[in-house]
């Protein structure tokens, strides 16, 4: 495995580097580009919200299901929302078989932290009843191919499939929890958009949304998760190091681009109707 | 606690008309569609929909086996890894493995490995993963169809494709390609699959109650189906040849090329 | 472990083939000859049912234990059974230890499924109230010796088992489930003898009831399970390949033969007598 | 739920006639018997029954050692493993190996490795799958006492057997060897094996509340209870002995020896 | 791992043994002398009791966590204490990281025994409610240097712990356990002291307190738990062999030592006062 | 059932006289304390008390790597372990080593790594265990900081020591270095690390919902903060030293050398 790594880093890092710091990138991308995403929702029949986002040659498939548990006690009238990540071994040779391992385990909590501090999932309307009921949602994302950046694509595949979800309303009666006939569908879940946008550094060069081959050479990453107007979530991650300066650079530089890519993305139109 | 949905098996499997519910013939298969190459960092892959199943296969090597100690010596080994994504049934599967996928990983070697030529590749594995997006009945038949297709994809040698479909009995009647709601509301389930080189099988499973002339007909049909599938995974691995041929007079054309 | 299987096939599997192709067994028995069952039940203490079962050198120790429980929703008014099995790294150099192996595994759920389609177990008379509380019969086999063909074993030490139980009697009352001093025996909780057969292949010809040397060289089996005059489940496994013909030929012969080692075997003597 | 069973713990645990509840007198052992070579695979083995307890063992080696790197370079390794069926207990067991299950293969291993040379055989390790089938109090004396026959069934060089009894308290007098109902309801627990070959005590231990004179009657009628058991194990072994000579003998004469 | 060992084997056994053969001990104590014991006590804050104890350069620190469950039911008016021990991989090269090990299981087993059998903790006073409600107490040690006989050091961490803890009491209500604002602190949970006493065993040789290198070099242990004139538990481990009378010698020279010991510690200095 | 204990999270965070709960000032430090080679197998260790926490750390390494494959063979790895005593929180942490443990090791390695020269050390790993006995907020960033002290303490090169320490913002303002009840009340929490050699961020995460400019005034604070702890880890480092030096004055003293 770790020799597919080793042999990329000593042809191609020379290559990435040199281009970078001529300001290029190996696919042609400006340093502060995304990759093209493709999104299409609901597709899975048997989940209760669906996404499926490709950011680039990355791709993830994310489903939605629920259950109706207990609140937290110390949250007795919010609802519950998880995140889980599989790394497939079908999506790439660098992907082992076995329990979740440490990548898939950044990639599910630096998507789920940036939603959670995001006012994202309205959790207070996923309460069914105070300290009795309340909605538990599980979104488990797939990895179908990896193609670098998981963590970006992740996030909107996250958002996505929140957005386009469609869950049985339920009402709190003396004979259990009974289905209303309605569902509970974009708004009722999702409140702010929070977009998470991962830098690669190498040497001392920063760019967005590395590609596998920046990202298998790259000192370093650092995630920014942002609202309209607010840093939520950041995470580092590697042995690279980023000055003060850069960090604030980074921070200002997310709330822009952020901006920018919400609107073009425009998630919104991923809510179902249902008649 | 569970939310109450009050159960919509239904009474009758079949309609005023005569038809299945989905408004299918008994001998009748559902939407079939299939898709190679869908994997770019695979060796080989494939991707179907059947129904509501949504289905994707990865095949990797010949590679080394890791753990070691299940290498052979004189001969490769291949290794199934079926798996369905939490989210692809009615509720929600846990995130790990579970045993039914185990098991279902070993039938589908088993049910595959008569077309591979195992000997040629002593000491390596070829690896094979399936992902079950979306579930909606026989998948253990899609999988083994669209792994077969991947392994094609991926050049792999083998003696022929193999082609699976599941035969079932509903309300008394015998019918093919078992819709989930058929599978579970049904009375038998039969999957079976060819390897067309030798026109045998290599999966057959039975779970129902059938006296000897009933299985005798299951059989015939389920043959008859598979025959119709079969050609569907042959066009997806023409469409992919053509669709490279093309891309190729393509570049040739837009490099100006002298024709 | 394999090296063992390797040796094997190379000596004997020659062997073993040319006198099949005089249609002669190894051990002298005719292609359709089951070896000697023999049988003891009821002999463990601790267990609500029991069963000592060979097949020729194959042995298996089967015992049923009990719990209470609540039914599946869908199934309110039916109790539930489950089998487990265990090849003992005590009863071959081939068993490994650890958790149960696809071997394992794959005997259970074949004897489970003969079992389960047969209308065998009366799940409805395991009822103690409608969704409530049923019993949940545990029936786990240990296999002691391994010498091949474990499945035919096992189904017979499964049904054995059962035949042997004495489950005490449950009566639903305000204060939890009393016993009556009553015991569930029998016929209670057995209705029709499922019997599964087994059939190795080995090239192009096929034989019933493998013997260890013969298991270890086949190219596949084929598992039938039958009552009176249906075919309640089939399993095929390993990389042989059947043809139509074949397969209906099995399905015939299986219902034949079943019926002949139904009646040797007369189970119904081991239901138990307690005064 | 459980089923209420009114619970049947006897106020006392013995008769009005002095007896103990199944009829022995304190030093009396339960019904015992032994057999060798009743696992066909197996390099050795052997069967038990002592009161209700059923206990299988068989052994392996010397043979490789997985994994690895447990093997040690200068010496054998003894590797007890001890498993209790699921269904061997009053409530049943989980199948999967406990922490007790653990503690007393371990126990056995210390208990039993006094008596090989396992200086004779580096890097490998012999093997004994103990399997409880039915459980009686004492298990863990008992598995020490097939266990160490099945190692003489295997022919592996030993410098003696070693035998294995529990030795307790029940209502204020120590009696020796407690079946299951005396382990439970009695006051205290003292497990010993002797290793004949030095006359010591390779296993040695007890839970309860003795003073210093009660323990030395404890060990006393502990030693005397393991020399009656030692001749049930030597018995064992002669009684294999004769019947192969039997057979050799019988064959002989159908043979046709001149006899 | 085991190469330590060996290498210790080989050159230190010798100089071990002749010592011995002189009644020498390599550290300078006589056969039947303790290392120094430091006891602190109550200094993690989060924890309802703790204790520090260093014997020579073993180290254990433990503590006591509760919980509230339902009693088993053959004992409805008795609380439970659990002993859990962890050899940490941060205390010695020679301990491995995973699941608790054979050695931590008995480290906590033998300790759990010494105390269990020894009317040590008043399992009756931590009934909250028969049948309803008891205390579960969790004792965990974790050991943070490996200097040899963990298992003394381990029962004076236990029994230390047990006597300083401060459990919030509870009173059974309507509405659910409520705080009585008071405290169950020493003999409220503690009676008896048991103390268990480990001798090593070289060749014929036995002595007490074995430190590291005695230890990895005797042929076996043996651990006696005493309290004021009883034998409450014994263990013997590794492959020695002890003759009757030694055993009996060593029952007797516990109790005797374990008196000295009870009265030098003076344990109950460690209960702690809560104003 | 739990234990009611009426819940006492306050409303407020400061008190009237503008001081945080535990009387200090937005930019004071909880009292804190280290100490080196405290663990005297180990190759280097480290102890620590900040506020309520208490915090081991000891050093293995370089050595070989378990299991093999982790090894790379062009550099040293560094594997860091980072566990909570069951005890060390509130409600009763489980034992096992949970997805929380194993991610915080994985932070304070990338944050430690940049210091090392790993390329050094071909093949092996320095292993650094972290034991958490009593937890009080800022776990991670006093790990990282005592786990630095016990690198250094075992003699590995380093570019320089690692500092970390958390921002935070309670009731709505910025301080520095929460406490466990501020960590859970408050509205915002930014852990970050410097490593002394290029006065850069090698940890920095960040949980909560900031504008730009708070966030600046964050990382300002963050460093000096940094600074003051620098000091107390390389008094650690000094005492140590120090105390080495005057055991060997006073041997020599002792040993009556010629002053």
């Amino acid at each position: 495995m770790m020799d597919v790594k080793r042999v990329i880093s000593t042809i191609e890092r020379k290559y990435i580097v040199n281009n970078l710091k001529k300001e290029e990138r190996i696919d042609g991308r400006g340093l502060w580009e995304f990759r093209e995403f493709q999104i299409s929702t609901d597709m899975v029949a048997s989940a209760e919200g669906s996404a499926d986002v490709s950011l680039g040659e990355s791709r993830i498939i994310t489903g939605l299901k629920y259950d109706i548990g207990e609140p937290f006690p110390d949250l007795p009238d919010e609802g519950v929302c998880t995140i889980m990540a599989e790394l497939l071994p079908l999506a790439s040779p660098l992907f082992e078989r076995g329990p979740p391992d440490e990548q898939s385990i950044e990639l599910a909590r630096v998507v789920d932290r940036g939603i959670r501090h995001a006012d994202c999932v309205q959790t207070k309307k996923l309460c069914i009843k105070e300290k009795e009921a309340v909605y538990i949602l599980f979104v488990d994302m797939y990895v179908i191919n990896h193609g670098g950046n998981l963590i970006d694509c992740g996030g909107v595949s996250a958002l996505a499939t929140l957005i386009s979800a469609h869950v049985p309303e339920g009402k709190y009666t003396e004979n259990g929890i009974e289905w209303t006939g309605n569902y509970l569908m974009g708004e009722d879940i999702v409140n702010e958009l929070p977009l998470v946008l991962t830098y690669g550094k190498i040497e001392d060069m920063v760019f967005l949304d590395p590609c596998l081959p920046e990202e298998l050479v790259c000192d370093g990453r650092l995630s920014i998760s942002v609202t309209e107007d607010k840093i939520t979530s950041i995470q580092k991650s590697g042995s690279a190091t980023f000055s003060m300066d850069e960090i604030q650079m980074l921070g200002k530089k997310s709330i822009e681009i952020g901006k920018e890519l919400r609107n073009k993305l425009d998630l919104w139109q991923y809510k179902v109707k249902i008649e | 606690m569970v939310l109450i949905i009050k159960d919509e098996y239904p009474d009758k499997l079949f309609r005023e008309d005569g038809k299945r519910l989905d408004g299918r013939e008994k001998t009748e298969l559902r939407p079939l569609k299939m898709e190679v190459g869908v994997i770019k960092n695979a060796d080989g892959s494939a991707y179907l929909e059947w129904g509501n199943n949504k289905i994707f296969a990865a095949v990797y090597g010949p590679r080394e086996v890791h753990p070691h100690h299940l290498a052979k010596p004189d001969r490769g080994v291949l290794r199934i890894f079926y798996r369905m994504a939490t989210y692809s049934v009615f509720d929600r599967k846990r995130p790990a493995p579970g045993r039914r996928e185990k098991e279902i990983s070993m039938i589908i070697s088993d049910c595959i490995e008569p077309v591979l030529f195992l000997e040629l590749y002593p000491g390596t594995a070829f690896e094979v993963f399936i992902e079950v997006i979306d579930a909606d009945g026989g998948t253990r038949c899609a999988s083994t169809t669209v792994a077969s297709l991947a392994l094609a994809d991926a050049g792999v040698p083998m003696k022929s494709l193999v082609t699976a479909v599941a035969v079932g009995k509903i309300d008394g009647e015998i019918v093919v390609d078992l819709s989930g709601i058929e599978d579970k509301a049904g009375d038998a389930d039969l999957p079976l699959a060819i390897t067309w080189f030798n026109d045998e099988l290599s999966l057959l499973q039975f779970d129902g109650s059938m006296d000897a002339d009933e299985f005798d007909t299951c059989l015939k049909l389920g043959k008859e189906a598979a025959e119709k599938i079969y050609q569907i995974q042959l066009d997806a691995l023409r469409s992919k040849y053509i669709s490279i041929q093309e891309s190729v007079n393509q570049s040739s054309n837009t490099s100006g090329g002298d024709e």
